[in-house]
């Protein structure tokens, strides 16, 4: 077998050194009921080639997901990925390699998790961040308890209604039978932002965060320094959660807008869609509450001779030290997404990373524009957007289908997730969304609506 | 710029230092283009308004393309990896990570496809994951597998919600968990996560979780046991099935921690065990690459009694289409979103693909056998943590150097020296001073000669030259790193007041 | 196992070693596995009779998978390449090589395609190549464009040929090259290869051909002059229209070696200097890259007078349908099998692309600045192998330092422990211990003045500390290897003796 | 420019150094003529995401080239690739180093290249072999000239008709103008192999060497020990050039037949197809002719510490010391190729070149069977091969030319190269023709025929 190395012979040798006739001599011990000897019903192996045109046949089932016919976004984001992002996470010692134990060994990656941690803290405008989590819906429920972490006599949190709908049902699982703590939605106002009148009647002593999507699920620009005044006003914190990260390249930072607790999806930050995951939890808050923080850190020290090195650090509010009182249980966390995402940063920088944003704003703007052209498509909000937005579209479900059959995904039913938005597409384009196709969506819509 | 001194080292290597990517660049350089912008022009500010709009991003890097290539590429050289040498971290299952299985993840058809794709267009990734769920349950002997949770964590946290969840539609909201001194930290923190009061369960001196113990825990108040098996000390449990029996027979249900699964497959199936819930770590046991730290993924194993508990959405068949569905009433929900990390899926099914049912089974004994033959040319200078067979990983404690004043940490950090990575060690709490050794079956018995004759080799540098080993490492890119201060001092992030 | 010493090194590095191949490896082992084989048996002695079959291949290696990665993995650590550090190979312009161009050759639609396969179903490859004609021909000033040579010193061999055939079509075997002293060694060898006697020019002690001194060489047995511009010194040639000029009087041609183009291009075209042939170096100046020594890829452009005379087949255009066509009956014949090495020129076009006309000539532009500012950063220490301005490359001799006992070859070892590559030394060989450096448009204004304060600290050390010199490299995986003994006692091979 | 680091900025501070005005100053020694102001006349640079689109629909005009419908070899053979030969090729300290002239940071390079010569040495059945040539055929004129050096008193060289007819071009155009060599075609017998009469006839003492396929074009098994010997007799070098290496994985070596200088094409070992280029020169000798060789040589020796190392040797043979009295011109050679070919083998290894090379038999056999079905399909040469052979095909450029409308590709028709030889096909079939393949395009055959 091409990965495992060993020869009879081999294992005749270890045998000998073991004193065992057999490989079957070492797992004697275990109970005879349990021993399985019928073998595991799955088909031989395969070689190389072969596995490569099974995958291969799969891989080309799927259609229509290009940007040229889709207009899907709703928490997941087509981006350019520059080469380069591929080329590092393809190097075999950070892609082979585990969680930094041995600083000594581990630089690589350390330093890497720390450049990362400084441009996560600078894009959401924090003091710190974290060396990552599994992706923005683990996150805000992360955020979540953490805010309860940091005011633990207080037993509610508000959260937006317009929050990602996948985000609050992941809030809600992470908090069922967590103790104390319970979720209070919040609706919106009729510009598609939180409804500031709810908020201020269900701001009291009992909450402990206020969690808003920046941009929310309608690609609505959130008054996030309103909402945290309030907050602040209330004793509460403010958790400010960002499923499109290119956003923040144009959009002021949540931290200068007051949020004490911030979190992102970092997938539109050179990680490719893959179906919805792996993604990228980012994770940033004001540097007094690190102690209530989860996730890995990583910090600078020096050796023995005085060099800079990076090691893990202040490790005690983790599940391998904490264990049952750790700020959360994460162990294993998004690492190579982490490096992809910093050398995602690298490339762009601080020029590109706005460019792309904007370009992101004109693309989906132009689009809201053209579709507009289409009998009795208005926008369903009056407010800024960044790349997404809702429309209303007269019988919505039945266009949606009928381009489905001209092979355009015009982005999803909102309806599907929110059953009082009826009639209405939430649509989005990025910088892969070209002027031609763009406008053939349009035309589209304009055939379909009628 | 530093000059370099006369210092001839042994071995081959490289001597590249890399600043943090912040001390390179010019301001205005870029190292990007965006496509060509043929869409009318608009105006950012009727678009957006001003006032929503951020300065510039200060503390960016501003570089070329090449200065971020040779950036990383001389970061990547610093590490050690399962790539370049043995890393025989125990718990860990560093094995080799086959490169078909990051080609195969990167197909079009399956890295670029959005997951909100209308399932009708996206059968073939569909078609994948059930035939990996289908994998799972044959390999574990549970009846229906999740494939959402990220992590092994979040497969314990989700099987825990799972557990509560079943609990509660029976009305009986049980507070406590077993959960033996040996586990892994990430079983405590997930079963307080779901509001579970942890017990601890004392292992015997064998390393053993006995029936008896588990008995003078168990009561009505229990909901659940959390066991590893086998354990993480490598051993199987040898009373798992009386101890499973007694907690089902007292209403409680058993979570299996699966981390250690490649000890298992082939061998035995944890669903015989009594389990009802196991997760699997499949950047373990199915080959995929950890990448510093991630991404893994975690899915669950569960009897039926759990499935219609299991997090929404479910894939579901009929006549020849797959769906994902949302009507689990009983479901405790999402853990995260869309259908958990499907780069990694794939390539944990294209590693069963290339072993089949044979191979694992091979894979399974030969991580046995080398566990075994590692443990045996140590056994006589290391003191065992327990005398039991182990299964595919053992666990030596510091007992005989204690006196010497050198501890295991002084070993690790010697390895390194000799070119290998260290060993898992001060885990499991339960022995002292834990070197806790995983070669894997990937590992040829030419190198795990090299790795015991290294440390017997520092064995006997413990007796000849103890201050070696306390200042070891001296072949890597730094020598020991100041902990205590990174911990006192927390520096977290770059800033450009630091940078100078 | 050998014992790792104490030496703390400077700068970060990784330390491991790695035996050959052959030292790893168990009787039996595999790496590979073949697809199933579902074609009936038939017997192998039936169809290939036993006496035609070897005997096992002997000294193979049998390895697994993964010790084939670790093995190759560690090996790259030990290369510095241009991915790492600054390569400043005169000559060899060694500038960043885009990544993107790597995933471009490795399109299914381009790597996997067979060269016989039929024109109309190769369209979209043929129409890559005779765009990629289009740009050379315009970059160039050249009029067609020859695609087949594998590199250089191929495209030089085929442009000799080109003169030959013009020449003995006109019933004039002329005899005679003229080359100058500085060219570069393929240029001679090349054409010696055609049977010409090679006529070496002098030149100048500013480095320059002069149009005096080729005049005295040039006779009516003269076939051609080969001539590099900007020249092996990285000046441009400034008499090379009175040159080309007069040997076209004579009815001689001129080859223009093409490697420098980098210094050239959107600047000034070889076509209008009177090049009636050129090569190019697309791992040069159209960066793809050098693989540690290959695969290049030489096209060669010529004046309408030689086209009649390219290589066979070349591509024809007619009704939007391209094919290749061989019917030239001028034609000098092949260089090699098929069409040139269409995975490196399909590097090369992705490059063009992504530069477009200005992104070309800013690249020039570039080079030629980086060159000169080293060089001035240089030049009050190290002595200028001549005053005249230079392009893209500066040179410099071991004048200032013969008295020393210290050599070129000594700052070239030294500038290793810096973390540079060495520049190309010892040649040009009219300069008496060249120091010759190209720094390339994609290097940074910090890298070059890190690397002009690496050498301006090594002519200090020159002073105080020249035995520091004379044994460095110090921080390299090997020391200065004796290149004597590798030839005296040749071992170019291993053997199962010599294993051991 | 995302390659090209400087900004204004930089530009303006370098120039400051340099005491010059601007950029232009730095060109204004070039003779006015031929300064350029025009700019070049290509199109604008194009962004990444532009670039991959553009030769993705190069790329995607290809059709018919994958093995289930091509049965095509003739000098260019589809064979399996593991992926790590690829993910090793891209290795960067790999791809972007240019040939080892320093050898203490080029210990990587070197150690590979003498992996491979050994590996050569060992596949050729010769005691050394090269650091590589371009490929098969410039590999077989630089052997031709090498022979002429070895006894350059001699004038001839015998080159087999049957030899790859792009082999034997290229070998032409080498000797064309090279003084005092001429080549000599031989003709093949009824067999397919070497008309030996021919040769007898033809070897005297003016002839240098015997340059013969190993297999031919016909993927005929030539004789190389009764060639060797004959050619022994005469005083004249036997020199075997095999266009498929993969066959060395069962053929007896050239070196073990007599074969004095041995060359092959290493493309089949690890190397894409793309389209014919780049392949890989094998070349190998005995070792008395060492200092004849073309090419680099990387030889074993010693730092000094007494650690073994590699260097670069014996380069007194080449043009950058010896001039126009060098053994060759090359100077680049295909050294990334040489790697992959180092993987390819390693991976393979002992057992697994053998077997390949086995099932490449065993389909390409079958594969004759299956299409000798069809009515008056015949092997035109009653000789073993290896996997390909030449049938004939009544009315064969017909049913060629009806079998590609149906999307198959029968190999090519042999008279295209050989006048002589009508109503051929030359066919092949490797390990990733599968029998459903092999049988189909059987089937297709049966049905054109007629
Ligand atoms: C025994 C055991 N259980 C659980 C885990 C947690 O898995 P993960 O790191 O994927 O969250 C680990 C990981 O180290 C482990 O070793
Ligand atoms: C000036 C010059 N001419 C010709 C060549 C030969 O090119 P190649 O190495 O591609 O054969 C080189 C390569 O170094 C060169 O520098």
């Amino acid at each position: 077998m091409r990965y495992i190395p060993h020869t009879e012979h081999d294992i005749q040798a270890m045998l000998a050194v073991l004193g065992a006739d057999s490989v079957e001599d070492l797992i004697r011990h275990l109970p005879e009921a349990l021993r399985q000897n019928a073998g595991l019903d799955l088909a031989p192996g395969l070689a190389e080639p072969e596995i490569i045109q099974r995958l291969t046949a799969f891989a080309e089932q799927q259609t229509g997901y290009s940007p040229e016919r889709s207009f899907l976004g709703a928490g997941a984001y087509p981006h350019l990925v520059p080469v380069v992002v591929d080329q590092m996470v393809q190097r075999a010692e950070f892609a082979t390699a585990y969680t930094p134990y041995q600083p000594e060994v581990s630089q690589g990656t350390l330093q890497v998790i720390f450049e990362f941690q400084s441009l996560v803290a600078s894009l959401l405008g924090l003091e710190v961040a974290n060396a990552s989590m599994y992706d923005g819906a683990s996150a805000s429920a992360e955020a979540v308890l953490m805010a309860k972490r940091i005011l633990p006599k207080r037993s509610r949190i508000l959260v937006a209604r317009s929050l990602q709908p996948q985000y609050r049902q992941v809030i809600q699982t992470y908090l069922d039978g967590f103790p104390g703590l319970s979720l209070v939605e919040l609706g919106w106002d009729e510009t598609g932002r939180l409804d500031q009148e709810a908020l201020a009647q269900h701001l009291d002593e009992r909450v402990c965060g206020v969690a808003v999507g920046y941009p929310n699920v309608f690609g609505v620009i959130e008054d996030i320094a309103a909402i945290s005044r309030s907050a602040q006003d209330a004793g509460a914190l403010t958790l400010s959660v960002t499923p499109e990260s290119v956003a923040l390249g144009i959009l002021k930072s949540p931290g200068e807008l007051g949020a004490d607790i911030a979190v992102a999806e970092g997938q539109s930050l050179g990680i490719p869609l893959s179906y919805g995951g792996p993604g990228l939890g980012l994770f940033a808050c004001r540097s007094r509450y690190v102690r209530n923080m989860p996730g890995r850190l990583v910090g600078e020290t020096v050796d023995q001779e005085g060099r800079s090195g990076f090691v893990l650090t202040l490790a005690t509010r983790e599940q391998h030290i904490r264990r049952e009182r750790a700020t959360s249980n994460i162990c294993t966390n998004h690492g190579l997404c982490a490096l992809a995402a910093t050398v995602f940063l690298c490339l762009l920088g601080k020029q590109g990373l706005r460019e792309l944003a904007l370009r992101n704003v004109k693309s989906s703007h132009y689009l809201a524009e053209v579709l507009q052209q289409a009998a009795g498509v208005q926008p369903r909000f009056p407010s800024p957007f960044f790349n997404e937005c809702v429309l209303t579209v007269p019988r919505a479900r039945r266009v949606w289908a009928r381009l489905k059959e001209q092979g355009v995904i015009a982005g999803i039913v909102l309806e599907d997730w929110y059953a009082d938005l009826r009639d209405c597409l939430l649509v989005c384009a990025t910088e892969l969304h070209t002027r031609e196709a763009i406008e053939r969506f349009g035309q589209q819509l304009r055939q379909a609506v009628v | 710029m530093k000059t370099p001194t006369r210092t001839p080292g042994p071995g081959k290597r490289t001597m590249l230092n890399e600043p943090l990517i912040s001390a390179r660049g010019s301001v205005g350089r870029v190292g990007y283009a965006l496509p060509r912008d043929d869409i009318p022009e608009r105006g950012q500010a009727r678009d957006l308004p001003v006032e929503l709009c951020r300065e510039a991003l200060d503390d960016f890097p501003e570089v070329s393309e090449g200065e971020v290539v040779r950036h990383f590429t001389r970061l990547s050289q610093w590490n050690m990896s399962a790539a370049t040498t043995l890393y025989p971290l125990g718990s860990c299952t560093m094995k080799y990570n086959p490169v078909v299985n990051e080609y195969m993840a990167r197909l079009p058809g399956l890295a670029q496809l959005h997951p909100l794709t209308p399932d009708d267009q996206a059968q073939g990734a569909l078609m994948l994951l059930a035939e990996l769920e289908r994998c799972l349950a044959e390999i574990s002997g549970m009846d229906a597998i999740s494939l959402q949770p990220a992590a092994g964590a979040q497969g314990e946290l989700t099987g825990m919600k799972l557990i509560r969840a079943y609990h509660q539609d029976r009305g009986t909201a049980r507070k406590k968990v077993l959960i033996p001194a040996s586990a892994h930290g990430t079983n405590p923190a997930s079963a307080a996560l779901c509001g579970y009061d942890v017990v601890q369960v004392a292992t015997g001196s064998d390393g053993m979780l006995s029936a008896d113990a588990v008995a003078t825990c168990t009561d009505t108040e229990v909901a659940a046991l959390m066991v590893t098996n086998p354990n993480t000390l490598g051993l199987f449990e040898r009373e798992i099935l009386q101890i499973t029996d007694m907690l089902h027979q007292h209403g409680a249900l058993v979570y299996m921690d699966g981390a250690n699964l490649n000890a298992l497959m082939g061998v035995a199936k944890p669903g015989h065990m009594g389990a009802d819930v196991i997760q699997f770590n499949l950047h373990k046991t199915f080959s995929t690459p950890h990448g510093g730290g991630g991404p893994g993924a975690g899915p669950v194993g569960v009897k039926n009694i759990l499935a219609p508990y299991l997090p929404i959405p479910r894939i579901a068949h009929k006549n020849d289409t797959y769906t994902w569905s949302d009507t689990a009433p009983k479901s405790i929900g999402r853990v995260r979103s869309f259908y958990g990390n499907f780069g990694i899926l794939v390539r944990a099914y294209a590693y069963i693909l290339a072993m089949g049912g044979d191979g694992l089974t091979h894979a399974t004994r030969m991580a046995i056998l080398n566990a075994n033959y590692l443990r045996k040319r140590l056994e006589s200078v290391y003191t065992l943590a327990t005398h039991e067979p182990c299964m595919h990983e053992c666990v030596f404690s510091d007992r005989s150097f204690q006196q010497t004043g050198i501890k295991t940490l002084d070993i690790a950090k010697r390895l390194l020296d000799y070119g290998f990575y260290a060993p898992t060690i001060y885990f499991p709490l339960v022995v002292s001073g834990a070197l806790m050794i995983e070669p894997t079956e990937t590992e040829t018995k030419e190198t795990l000669d090299e790795f015991a004759d290294a440390l017997l080799a520092i064995a006997q540098e413990i007796t000849d030259q103890p201050d070696l080993l306390k200042q070891a490492p001296f072949t890597t890119p730094v020598s020991r790193l100041d902990e205590t201060r990174a911990a006192r001092r927390p520096v977290l992030r770059w800033s450009r007041s630091s940078d100078s």
